[in-house]
């Protein structure tokens, strides 16, 4: 029975377990300085990860989240000269529109959420590599510091990113937790049929799950192309898959209704911590891949809580 | 010569069953009933070898027998004819009934599809179903499926040298009268075949049907008798340790309902599918029942009530509102509940907490700007539990984890307290035992007072008539009568059968 | 057109001469931060901790590269083990966190070689890096506003080679191939990055001169050797024998190009790469290219962790380097069949061995903007 | 009941009225399109991709999903070209053995996936996932991320050799494309998972061993990743750590263009065929069209949107995830 009330405790002790395995192996890994700026890096790929969790919570996916968060960094950088502050909001809305557009096709064409944002991630693209010519664009780095430097800076030893992603993080809990929103979600992750049979609005529901996702994935983009004062189409490659994996790890199954944005903070602190231990401990390159693969499925094997999953698929 | 000795089964927290002594006769048929949680469940899986006994011996033929799952059981002649349905939708007939024996058809790794059929077809005719095997399951009337599912059971006979036990779990749950009445000519011609356990919240189709009956309570046998001996009343007794009197059906507390206020109104209404011309008034405080064989159009019409079928010709009134573009939400917000069959599937959201499940259709009450007031949640849900003594820990258990009558409670607490006056009960009291149905009773009655309006699917005709001001008769998709149904002027089975059928 | 190679290599021979001045400079520079104590913006760095941040290990390019900074490495008694691989995966969030992870790992004291993955992203690693007192040098990916004298010492130098001039060459040698006439496809490489819009601008400079030649349409397949092909196979449905020449913004594509003829059973149509991968140089051999540019990433690879190591423990001080010393192309050279032979028995056949204290013999020039 | 059967029969076609709407629009556009030699290419193009959807279709009707094909076929045309050099380089001598060396070797791979997933429990999505990150890793490693090029003209002759117009590397695909039909229709393994898909539960308490048949269809879909790893090779010549990068999302999504539900137990390996068509025709096409490079991957998704639209019988289903 108490192994059954650790269950949901498990991303934690996985996370703990990994993080002891790096500092035993280097004291220097636990310096509190270190750990923050290695959370600190992590953000835009949290930020990522939160939203994908909404989709994944309802059980959908979101994999146009990398596409967004391409296309927003060129957004960014072509509009902050002219939009100033204001292109934050302009970010968002497209995220959050296109998010919308994703969750339409998915709830009243009944397309697969798998097909739809992979079809809106291309949407994304093309817009991208047309806003951008094509080309890297740069941000005027003397006007992102002064309208976006606030993002990127340091108080103390902890890096401004994570205030965000403390802020965040603190919004969606309490979306997930205290809203109507939140509750109709889970309802729908758990029980669509009886979510719909006791007049929850399920499509409206959904599609705003997908518009949340948008919008975070763009708030990621933007966040980043602060970052590096500049945008591209393929700037943020490589955020999807760990993003996804940083939900899964964290404890959220794309079976949907169980998990959280709490989980996902954990699991994308795994990812960190895994990363990282790579270069700890000094694996070769031509090894990385394969180590981070096995590695992945002990975390995964650890954290993820089997109890609700009546059959895995 | 099927026989269980002394078996005792624990789970953590649970007594499931206690040292229970059962056998089966050649070519008998064998009634078990008991409330819910009474063990019957349990007794089945260990049966049927998805449970293996902590303590006892199962016997087949006089020698002991040790089953490691379901699949061994079979290959000793334990069969399962399930309740809910275990035809794969997406398979053919003949699959479904050679699912897990496809090896006899095979040469060479190649499934002998013509061989398949043709001992398919043999299985069919034992159970008078003379249809293609290799038909789509998903093409299956419900009656149709369970003749297969039983085919299926008995093709268990050419498989193995010893003897037949089937269990049928609750078959004639989604049956209709006259099927049922096949159903139990077949099963008895049957028993040339095999043994039959028999598992049935039906008291009267226990009675019906079985030679001899077991009657569990709290996991263990209180009493085994012979159809002779069998009377309802006396086995009520046993299950439930109370008498079960007259008024079971409380028509002491029928009051006339008030024909001034019409809640809902349909007038030449026809549904999509063979539903059609239907008419028909709820009052306030009328309990409106709807009988009719399966497919007959019941559900349908509940089901555009509550906005889930769009009519296509006809108006439907709700409240003196139009109810064009009805649909769920907005039926919600007019105030009508629906209670549907699928309990766990369409009723409560497992995974989710007792609370967060009655206020799902109400969460707009319980929250300012989107924000739920939690805190409120919770003191509503505590004190529906406590007026429907539901058995939760507390409001945060887990809905998934209560037992049927419990969730049934919730559910029709989620629309109580929602303040919803017009209620569609759609076989609420399926699947539960005697206490549970009485509470339930108690509550349509206490909703009668308060004024509400219910249309009621019953689950038996008894039910229909005791419960019922009004009771209209549907047949392929008509109402051929309507019956007033005031205590004393109730009317009679028989009328309502030849009206049905 | 071997001439190249000949400069080439007649470039290495004398600024093998040269060294002793170069070191000597090196020892002086080196002597400075002592005499001048604190008066030195950056105190150097004793032994730091060398790492290679690159895309990954999946293509003989970065191999190459790797493969170069390992040499230097050992040239410093160390074992290539010494040498850490940060590999972004193609991902700029992961290389700027596996560096910063590396200069935290290690408080700083490090020289980091990196290619940036995407130019906007070398600007916050160079931010990364002088803010932990590291020293780094980048290759290929900077924006164009960045300059490592605005950052400061920390930010030694970033190497490039010019992808225009090279591909120029080489579409003029096509286009010299096709007889001046005829139409031309350019299979290019990820749209936004920098080498490919340059090798792009270098095919459209050198169609000016041949106005017969007309480029019928330029598609991106991502580097991809299998996009390539299929890119290629539809360029033929659309085009036909229209095609008689082929100007590919890398090997890879090349090959994939050279399949989607094959499978045609299409012959002698003459096709141009870059990067000079030995493959590549093989296909020259045996005519199946025309030609390929060569960039000696080997050399690259071990020049740009040198200068960051140097810089770190002060042989130098990048600040009173000039500013050619600090963004500078690394050379770059067209191989076609006439010197192929020549350049195989150069670079494949022997390995050549490089004088890493030569930190600018090789510099093909300062990096132009346009 | 007619009308239900008609509606299916509709759905059941669609994906192909697709295609055929699809060919007769680049047609139009540019006739060039309507030739054997184009669909030739398109059926080279296919080739490789068709066997990596063939292999994911069988899990996806089990209601799972695989995402390791990338990994997979890195690794195994890595292992082929390995394998095939060793034993002499060409089919004249033992370089054949490499061909069933690969392919046991590709169903072995798949097995460990299956096993990962059933035995530690872990949801496919999760377990294949990780798995192809280790197939790409191995790949990385045994190559060192150096090229491995296959040259034998005989091997290539998969490529060059034409009969009837098409290379024969298009008729290998065709025979595993067979071999796969006739696995999923007269096998018991092949109507198994068809059982899962359509309810685990229920074909579990009919005794269908549900654990062994899902590790043997993970290994089977590893078996047809190194048909299409072989294919891969024939097409370029060469084997790299990159040789199966692009497969996971153009397979899965070649699936469900076809027909093939997400939710399992729907459509099948010709499903898996029509789609993995319908994309290569979309891929040619814009480019035989000459649309500019930018727009084609919005257009190529909103297209396999309106595929899908068409072609999913969405009355069917209660909802969609």
């Amino acid at each position: 029975m108490n192994f059954q009330r650790l269950k949901p405790h498990f991303p934690w002790i996985t996370l703990m377990i990994l993080t002891s395995c790096v500092g035993v192996y280097d004291p220097n890994f636990l310096r509190p300085a270190n750990l923050l700026s290695l959370a600190g890096d992590i953000v835009p790929l949290f930020i990522m990860a939160l939203g994908l969790t909404f989709a994944i919570f309802i059980g959908g996916i979101d994999l146009s989240a990398q596409s967004m968060a391409n296309m927003i960094t060129v957004v960014a950088s072509v509009y902050l000269a002219s939009l100033g502050v204001g292109v934050a909001v302009l970010c968002i809305l497209v995220g959050a529109l296109l998010g919308t557009v994703s969750g339409y096709v998915t709830t009243r064409l009944k397309v697969p959420s798998f097909i739809t944002t992979l079809a809106v991630g291309g949407v994304c693209l093309s817009a991208a590599q047309w806003l951008s010519g094509n080309r890297a664009v740069n941000m005027d780095a003397t006007q992102r510091d002064a309208v976006f430097g606030w993002m990127i800076g340091r108080t103390g030893i902890v890096p401004n990113e994570l205030f965000i992603a403390a802020g965040l993080l603190a919004i969606c809990l309490f979306v997930e937790r205290r809203t109507v929103l939140g509750r109709a979600l889970k309802a729908i992750g758990a029980g669509e049929l009886a979510a719909a049979a006791s007049g929850v609005r399920v499509a409206r529901y959904k599609i705003a799950a997908f518009a949340i996702s948008g919008g975070l994935a763009a708030v990621a983009g933007l966040l980043f192309a602060v970052k590096l004062s500049g945008g591209a189409p393929s700037i943020a490659n490589g955020f999807l898959l760990p993003a996804i994996v940083a939900v899964l790890v964290g404890g959220t199954p794309l079976t949907g209704g169980v998990g959280g944005v709490l989980n996902t903070a954990i699991g994308t602190l795994i990812v960190a911590v895994i990363r990282a231990s790579m270069l700890y401990y000094g694996i070769a390159a031509t090894q990385q891949q394969m180590v981070f693969g096995v590695v992945l499925i002990l975390a995964i094997a650890l954290s993820i809580d089997r109890s609700k999953l009546r059959t895995v698929k | 010569m099927y026989e269980l000795k002394s078996v005792d089964k624990k789970f953590p927290g649970v007594h499931a069953l206690k040292s229970v002594d059962f056998h089966v006769n050649r070519g008998e048929i064998v009634g078990l009933v008991g409330e819910n949680g009474a063990g019957k469940s349990t007794l089945m899986k260990v049966i049927y070898g998805a449970y293996q006994p902590d303590a006892g011996t199962i016997m087949i033929g006089g020698k002991a027998v040790r089953f490691a799952g379901p699949r061994q059981a079979m290959e000793q002649g334990i069969g399962m004819v399930f309740q809910e349905q275990s035809l794969i939708a997406n398979l053919t007939i003949m699959e479904n009934i050679f699912l897990g024996y496809e090896a006899q058809f095979q040469r060479w790794g190649v499934i002998n599809w013509i061989a398949m059929a043709a001992a398919a077809r043999k299985q069919l005719a034992k159970v008078k179903l003379d249809i293609d095997p290799a038909t789509i399951t998903s093409r299956l009337s419900f009656a149709q499926r369970q003749l297969v599912e039983l085919a299926k059971v008995l093709a268990l006979e050419e498989r193995i040298d010893g003897d037949l036990v089937i269990l049928l779990d609750e078959p004639t749950s989604v049956l209709s009268k006259d099927e049922v009445t096949l159903l139990f000519k077949l099963v008895r011609e049957l028993t040339s075949r095999a043994s039959f356990i028999f598992v049935s919240h039906r008291m009267d189709e226990v009675l019906d049907l079985s030679d001899r009956i077991y009657v569990m309570k709290d996991g263990a046998v209180v009493d085994v008798v012979t159809r002779e001996a069998a009377r309802i009343g006396t086995i009520q007794q046993k299950m439930v340790g109370r008498s079960v009197d007259k008024q079971y059906y409380r028509e002491q507390r029928q009051k006339p309902f008030d024909p001034g206020r019409v809640l809902v109104e349909f007038d030449k209404v026809s549904l999509p599918g063979r539903v059609r011309d239907i008419s028909l008034r709820l009052h306030a405080g009328e309990v409106l029942c709807l009988v009719g064989t399966e497919g007959a159009g019941r559900e349908s019409i509940l089901r555009a009530m509550f906005g889930m079928l769009t009519p296509v010709a006809g108006t439907v009134t709700i409240k003196g509102k139009s109810g064009v573009g009805l649909n769920q939400p907005r039926a919600v917000a007019r105030g009508v509940g629906y209670v549907p069959r699928e309990r766990k599937v369409e009723g409560i959201v497992a995974g989710m907490t007792v609370y967060e499940n009655m206020t799902l259709s109400q969460m707009g009450r319980y929250s300012s700007g989107g924000v739920l007031r939690v805190g409120q949640e919770r003191a509503l849900a505590r004190d529906w539990i406590a007026r429907l003594s539901i058995k939760a820990h507390s409001e945060f258990a887990d809905c998934g984890n209560l037992s049927g009558g419990n969730q049934q409670k919730v559910v029709l607490a989620k629309w109580r307290s929602g303040g919803s006056d017009i209620m569609l009960l759609d076989h609420p009291t399926r699947g539960l035992d005697i206490g549970a149905k009485e509470d339930v009773y108690e509550m349509i009655r206490d909703m009668s007072d308060d004024g509400v309006g219910v249309v009621l699917v019953a689950d038996t005709l008894e039910e229909a008539i005791g419960l019922s001001h009004t009771i209209i008769a549907v047949k392929d998709g008509q109402i051929r009568k309507q019956f007033d149904s005031t205590p004393g002027h109730k009317p009679s089975l028989v009328e309502l059968l030849q009206y049905m059928i | 057109m071997s001439t190249f190679i000949k400069d080439f290599i007649e470039r290495e021979k004398v600024s093998r001469r040269n060294f002793m001045l170069a070191t000597a400079a090196g020892v002086t520079t080196a002597a400075m931060p002592g005499l001048f104590g604190s008066g030195v913006a950056n105190a150097a760095l004793t032994d730091p901790a060398l790492a290679w941040s690159y895309r990954d290990r999946a293509s003989a390019y970065w191999n190459a590269i790797v493969s170069g900074g390992e040499t230097f490495v050992e040239s410093l008694g160390k074992t290539k083990a010494d040498m850490t691989s940060l590999i972004n995966e193609g991902s700029s969030e992961k290389s700027l966190s596996d560096i910063k992870s590396f200069l935290a790992k290690n408080s700083g004291n490090c020289a980091i070689a990196c290619d940036a993955n995407d130019s906007p992203n070398a600007r916050p690693v160079a931010e990364a890096v002088k803010a932990a007192g590291g020293y780094v040098s980048t290759i290929w990916n900077k924006s164009d506003d960045l300059h490592p004298w605005d950052i400061g010492n920390n930010y030694v130098c970033h190497l490039s080679w010019s992808g225009v001039k090279p591909s120029e060459e080489a579409a003029r040698a096509l286009f010299k191939k096709m007889g001046g006439k005829g139409g031309v496809v350019h299979v290019g490489g990820i749209p936004a990055n920098i080498p490919a819009i340059e090798r792009l601008q270098g095919l459209m400079n050198a169609l000016k001169d041949f106005p017969e030649i007309e480029l019928l349409d330029v598609q991106p397949a991502d580097w991809d050797t299998q996009k390539a092909a299929a890119l290629m196979s539809s360029f033929i449905t659309r085009f036909g024998d229209k095609i008689t020449g082929v100007h590919c913004a890398n090997d890879n594509m090349a090959y994939g190009v050279i399949e989607a003829f094959k499978a045609e059973g299409i012959t002698g149509v003459p096709i141009t790469a870059f990067d000079g991968n030995p493959e590549a140089v093989e296909m020259v051999i045996n005519g199946e290219l025309l030609a390929t540019v060569f960039t000696n990433p080997m050399w690259g690879g071990g020049i740009a962790l040198a200068l960051a190591h140097h810089a770190a423990i002060g042989t130098f001080v990048p600040s009173e380097e000039p500013n050619e010393h600090r963004e500078f192309y690394g050379p770059s050279v067209v191989i076609s069949t006439d010197d192929v032979k020549e350049f195989k028995a150069r670079f494949m056949d022997a390995t050549p061995t490089y004088d890493w204290n030569d930190f600018w013999g090789q510099s093909a020039g300062a990096i132009v903007y346009n | 009941m007619s009308r239900h059967i008609s509606r299916q029969t509709i759905t059941r076609w669609a994906p192909l009225m697709v295609l055929m709407v699809l060919v007769g629009f680049f047609t139009v556009i540019n006739p060039d399109f309507f030739s054997l030699r184009n669909f030739a290419r398109i059926a080279i193009a296919s080739a490789p991709a068709l066997m990596v959807a063939v292999g994911v279709t069988f899990i996806i009707v089990m209601g799972s999903i695989d995402l390791s094909m990338e990994g997979a076929v890195s690794l195994n045309a890595v292992v082929f070209a390995f394998a095939f050099l060793h034993f002499g380089g060409t089919l004249n001598s033992w370089g054949w053995l490499a061909l069933p060396i690969v392919l046991a070797f590709g169903a072995g791979f798949g097995l460990v996936n299956g096993l990962v997933h059933v035995k530690l429990r872990i949801p496919s999505f999760m377990a294949s996932l990780a798995m192809g990150f280790i197939g790409t890793g191995a790949a990385i490693l045994v190559t060192g991320g150096n090229i491995v090029k296959v040259d034998d003209d005989l091997f290539r002759g998969l490529l060059t050799y034409r009969y009837l117009g098409f290379p024969l590397m298009v008729y290998m695909a065709g025979g595993f494309l067979l071999l796969a039909a006739f696995i999923q229709s007269y096998t018991r393994l092949g109507r198994n998972f068809y059982a899962i898909g359509g309810g685990e539960e229920l074909a579990h308490a009919s005794g269908v061993n549900v654990q062994r048949v899902r590790v043997a269809g993970f290994a089977l879909a590893g078996m047809f990743y190194a048909v299409a790893a072989v294919l891969v090779v024939a097409r370029i010549g060469q084997a790299e750590s990159v040789s199966g990068a692009n497969f996971m999302f153009i397979s899965i999504t070649s699936a469900v263009v076809g027909g093939v539900a997400l939710w399992g137990g729907v459509g099948g390996v010709w499903n898996a065929l029509v789609g993995v068509l319908i994309v290569g025709v979309i891929n040619n096409g814009m480019v035989v069209i000459g649309l500019p490079d930018f727009i084609q991957s919005g257009m190529l998704g909103v297209l396999v949107i309106i595929a899908v639209v068409l072609s999913t019988d969405r009355r069917a289903v209660a909802f969609v995830k």
